[in-house]
């Protein structure tokens, strides 16, 4: 038995450690299951699932930045019906709490996606993804207006008693009013950050280099700035957080729970090494057996900061 | 699929600014196939980030080939390795070349760079069927010969044996391939792939290709290299898990 | 003579070319012209300006991070009256447009210095800081709230009749909304951008790696946010845009350029290789001689976007 | 101040862990000063960003020295490095260590890596002043003699001649030391620097340290490396600038 107690609570949701596989970076878990063991991990998420499959975006999708990389899919995904009909019955068997991320253009849609999904046992709990950057009709307007993250929070909250998180948008002014807000209607957690809004040009074509111009930033390049968005909300509202962004190794993982996460997401490093996952659970427990840490909730916002 | 540390056991330049790196990796070259690919971290850092699509260039033994010029930072770093250096390769990757169809001359074109997954099908066939290539490039410096059989050659200088593109070259074949039953088997940039595709629906010849696209996972979890279906236009196919290999008719290039 | 015009118009401010040194990374230009010629390039921005000299925050205040650095200097700088006397007389001896940068605490502040600097001859243009980061009682209040960015360009407008740049904050929702209000309030250009807000903890200490716990990021992780945020700009305002953030080598000038920029400005990469702005201006020139482009200047905006 | 591509000639490691590489940099070998620094851009490309700051650990014609043990990224790429191999350096940056003040006897107290700097300086004074020198560290491994003269040592665990700090075993040697002129030159952990303050004030001995700061340019342009003065509580002093070198009593440490 493992002497260091990893396992974390994001309100209502037990995991049995902090390391969880981000959306869009693990598809609907099949991959990725080829190079690490699912049970081993403290939750898996799933690519934004939309109310009717959507076909995502011409290429190029995909370029490379520095410590970093641009995507802009469009939410590609199977839509809600063959989720369940083709991609849960996999998912089933593997002793993982499976998290469905939901991406919507409408507050409308949003509560129909939960409705269905919401009697699926497998399900363990919802993302609410109100910051695509990549959907032009959806994703901006919710993830940048308070307001209509309120609200989203609201008519979700009512259409489902699993535990509801929030992934929010790093684009905005200050974050911690988000999760302020989140926290008011009644959402469970936070998910911070996904992608920061950057984009490219071919200097020689004068084209942008992704299709839809504007693209989210991910990578290690974000990871100064997903802390510091960590750290704003940790400090300001009382709710549970899950740190994303530029997460590459153990340290990175720590570094997230030391500014405020609960428990932290892999994204971009899956596309790299999609068994590091799986290691960096052992080198966390590591860590806490060297630095004599029994239970590694105790890292949340363990910061000490003098002012 | 593997991730395995592989050690390049033998470098070249088979001509002018094309690398050749011998890798030994047992693992994969047990069950690569033509036509798919390996995701290799070109570094020992985090610098660059993501992976380097190469097909398998050629498989001997334990041993598998990848062949590449400089085109950025990636294949610049690739460049510099050396003999008892190690790259981590993810692979294999991909759906590659149906080889063991009903067809008596496996006809290769093969445009610039797009010769590399030739000499491991060239290999693969030579004793079983017949085999006509055809390789362009810009000048003679980019009509790749390494490890083909059979071949004519093409340029747009005309600094080889025929002035013009190879889909041009091919064309001139024309009567003599419909004379035999072939498969064509076609790589190279999307402009070639394109006329090729023309030329083969026109003349109704069987015929993959393998196709790229800019990819950050290779192996299905980013949705990062979509590529239009003709079957079903609701949903794109992905270049490296459906792909890299097509049948020219199942897609839009 | 040069094949090429490299000239550019920022407004009324006319340089020969579009390369500047970007405030907080050349100091006063003493140093740095060590290592390249300061007439060559388009024009220097000073260190931020207060009306006071500043003793700055105390260290650690750089943290390397991928791809990019973490800074809270704290606007550490010898304050108005020292500048004038200390550090122009060096600066006179050049023959390269030098731009003021002002930062304060309130509105007062800034109008103070400018009317204090306004006279000098040798100052050619103001560029407004109102997106430090660093600082707490100002900056961050000033960046992120678009009424006071909106006064403080219509107070100091009234203060001065040299060019007039804004430098804005990324760290805001939309950042096009304060290059409008800065037009409105007569400023004549604004620059794009300022560094993100990022932090980064010791995971063996807990405590923060910069004393002042948030910091500016900066270099070439930031560089597809500062293009996002400079064609933001380009494609909803009609302002010139002075384009900065993670530039690294000539194709990052002339991706800026493509994206909207009229000049731009050099940071990080001073550290690096303070020899590299006078080889960009080369470099850009040799561009244009390349792809047949006459006047530097179509370049700005010339992206080619379908949609 | 000079950005040179500088081909390294040599590499030792001249005890475990410990790496030296000899430089040829005939423009910089000219001019450096004991005490003052280099920065170095580690790596052919742009990871890491930043450079790195290394003191000048000896000169020998045309060539420079400097030493370093593995901390991070930067110095793992750095001990990778080969004969042949050019680093871009740019230095000679600061201001070193005074030699020429008026004393008959130079006390080196070193701690760990801190011994660095000393081999020139050993080098410089060994025919001009009577040295003594004092090198500390945590075991026997962390205590570097390359290139000092007339030494004791002391480490944490007694594994050499003194049990305790370098400090300590200073202090032990108190009547000696104020028995003749003598000036003190220090570098080590801050923590050791600290306790040399004390010493030196309580006893008044003249004292040059050479401090360490976190740098982003290493000469002046970012003020990334703010030391406090003594004499000036409004304004900072810079380590890259005003330092590395500083006499004790000018800085609070
Ligand atoms: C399935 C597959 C198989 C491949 N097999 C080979 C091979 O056997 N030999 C070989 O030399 N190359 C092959 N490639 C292309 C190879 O992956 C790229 O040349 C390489 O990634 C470039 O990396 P870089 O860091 O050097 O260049 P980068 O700095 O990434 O790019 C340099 C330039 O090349 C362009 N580029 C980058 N990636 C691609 C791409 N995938 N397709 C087209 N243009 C690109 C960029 O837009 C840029 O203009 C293959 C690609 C795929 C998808
Ligand atoms: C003026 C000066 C002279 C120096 N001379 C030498 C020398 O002769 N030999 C030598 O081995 N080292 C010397 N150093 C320290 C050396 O610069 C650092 O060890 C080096 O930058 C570490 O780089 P890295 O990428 O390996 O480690 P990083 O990944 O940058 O850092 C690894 C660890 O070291 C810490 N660290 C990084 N830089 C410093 C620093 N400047 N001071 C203290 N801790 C730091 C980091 O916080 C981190 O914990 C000198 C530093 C200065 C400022
Ligand atoms: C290719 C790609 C696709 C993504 N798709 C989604 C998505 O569908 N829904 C979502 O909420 N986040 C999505 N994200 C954002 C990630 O979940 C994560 O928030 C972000 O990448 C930052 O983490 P990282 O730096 O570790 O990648 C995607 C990221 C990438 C790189
Ligand atoms: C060490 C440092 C100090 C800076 N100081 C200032 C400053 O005083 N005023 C200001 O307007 N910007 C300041 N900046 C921001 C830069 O001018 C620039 O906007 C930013 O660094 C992004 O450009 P870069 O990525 O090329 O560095 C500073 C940046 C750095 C790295
Ligand atoms: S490259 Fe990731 S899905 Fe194809
Ligand atoms: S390191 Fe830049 S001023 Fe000292």
């Amino acid at each position: 038995m493992s002497k260091v107690d990893l396992s974390v609570k994001i309100g209502p949701l037990k995991l049995r450690n902090p390391v969880m596989l981000a959306s869009g970076t693990v598809g609907y878990g099949n991959e990725i299951s080829e190079f690490c063991d699912l049970n081993k991990l403290g939750g898996i998420v799933t690519k934004s699932l939309s109310l009717k499959p959507r076909k995502g975006n011409p290429p190029q999708r995909i370029v490379e930045t520095p410590a970093g990389m641009l995507n802009a899919i469009g939410l590609a995904n199977v839509g809600v019906e063959e989720f369940i009909k083709e991609k849960i019955p996999f998912l089933k068997k593997y002793d993982v709490p499976l998290i469905c991320n939901i991406a919507a253009s409408t507050i409308e849609e949003y509560v129909e996606c939960i409705k269905i999904l919401t009697n699926e046992e497998t399900i363990k709990a919802f993302e609410i993804n109100v910051s695509c950057p990549n959907v032009r009709e959806g994703g901006l307007q919710f993830g940048n207006n308070i307001k209509a993250v309120g609200k989203v929070t609201e008519k979700v909250r009512a259409a489902t008693d699993k535990p509801l998180i929030i992934k929010l948008s790093p684009n905005v002014s200050y974050i911690a009013e988000f999760a302020e807000i989140v926290k008011k209607e009644g959402g469970d957690a936070v998910s911070a950050i996904n992608t920061l809004v950057g984009t490219a040009f071919n200097i020689f074509t004068k084209k942008p280099k992704i299709y839809n111009v504007n693209a989210g930033l991910s990578g290690p390049a974000i990871k100064p700035v997903a802390l510091a968005k960590v750290l704003e909300i940790s400090r300001n509202v009382h709710i549970p957080i899950i740190g994303i962004g530029g997460i590459m190794n153990w340290k990175d993982v720590i570094e997230f729970m030391i500014a405020g996460a609960s428990a932290i997401q892999i994204g971009t490093l899956n596309f790299i090494d999609p068994a590091a996952s799986e290691k960096i659970v052992k080198e966390i427990e590591d860590y806490c057996i060297q630095t004599g840490i029994d239970k590694i909730s105790e890292l949340t916002a363990s910061y000490l900061i003098d002012k | 699929m593997f991730i395995v540390k592989s050690r390049i056991v033998e470098k070249k330049e088979p001509q002018n600014k094309i690398y050749l790196l011998k890798i030994h990796s047992p693992e994969i070259a047990s069950i690569i196939q033509p036509g798919q690919f390996l995701n290799i971290h070109v570094s020992d850092d985090s610098y660059p980030l993501l992976r380097r699509p190469f097909s398998v260039c050629d498989v001997e033994g334990e041993n598998i080939y990848i062949m590449f010029n400089i085109l950025g930072e990636g294949t610049r770093i690739l460049a510099k390795k050396n003999v008892g250096n190690s790259l981590d390769i993810l692979g294999p990757l991909g759906v590659g070349f149906n080889l063991d169809d009903d067809y008596e001359t496996a006809v290769i074109v093969a445009g610039g760079l797009g010769a590399a997954p030739f000499p491991y099908v060239t290999r693969l066939l030579r004793n079983k069927k017949k085999i006509l290539s055809f390789i362009g490039g810009k000048t003679e410096l980019d009509v790749i010969t390494y490890g083909m059989h059979n071949y004519k050659t093409a340029s747009d200088d005309g600094s080889v044996e025929f002035k013009g593109t190879v889909i041009d070259l091919l064309k001139t074949q024309l009567q003599h391939l419909q004379n035999q039953k072939i498969k064509i088997f076609g790589c190279g940039p999307t402009a070639m792939l394109r006329s090729l595709k023309q030329f083969c629906m026109e003349k109704e010849f069987n015929c993959e290709v393998s196709t790229e696209c800019a990819m950050a996972c290779g192996f299905g979890i980013c949705q990062g290299c979509p590529i239009e279906s003709t079957k079903n236009k609701d949903k794109y196919l992905l270049v490296c898990k459906n792909g890299p290999v097509f049948n020219i008719k199942d897609v839009i290039l």
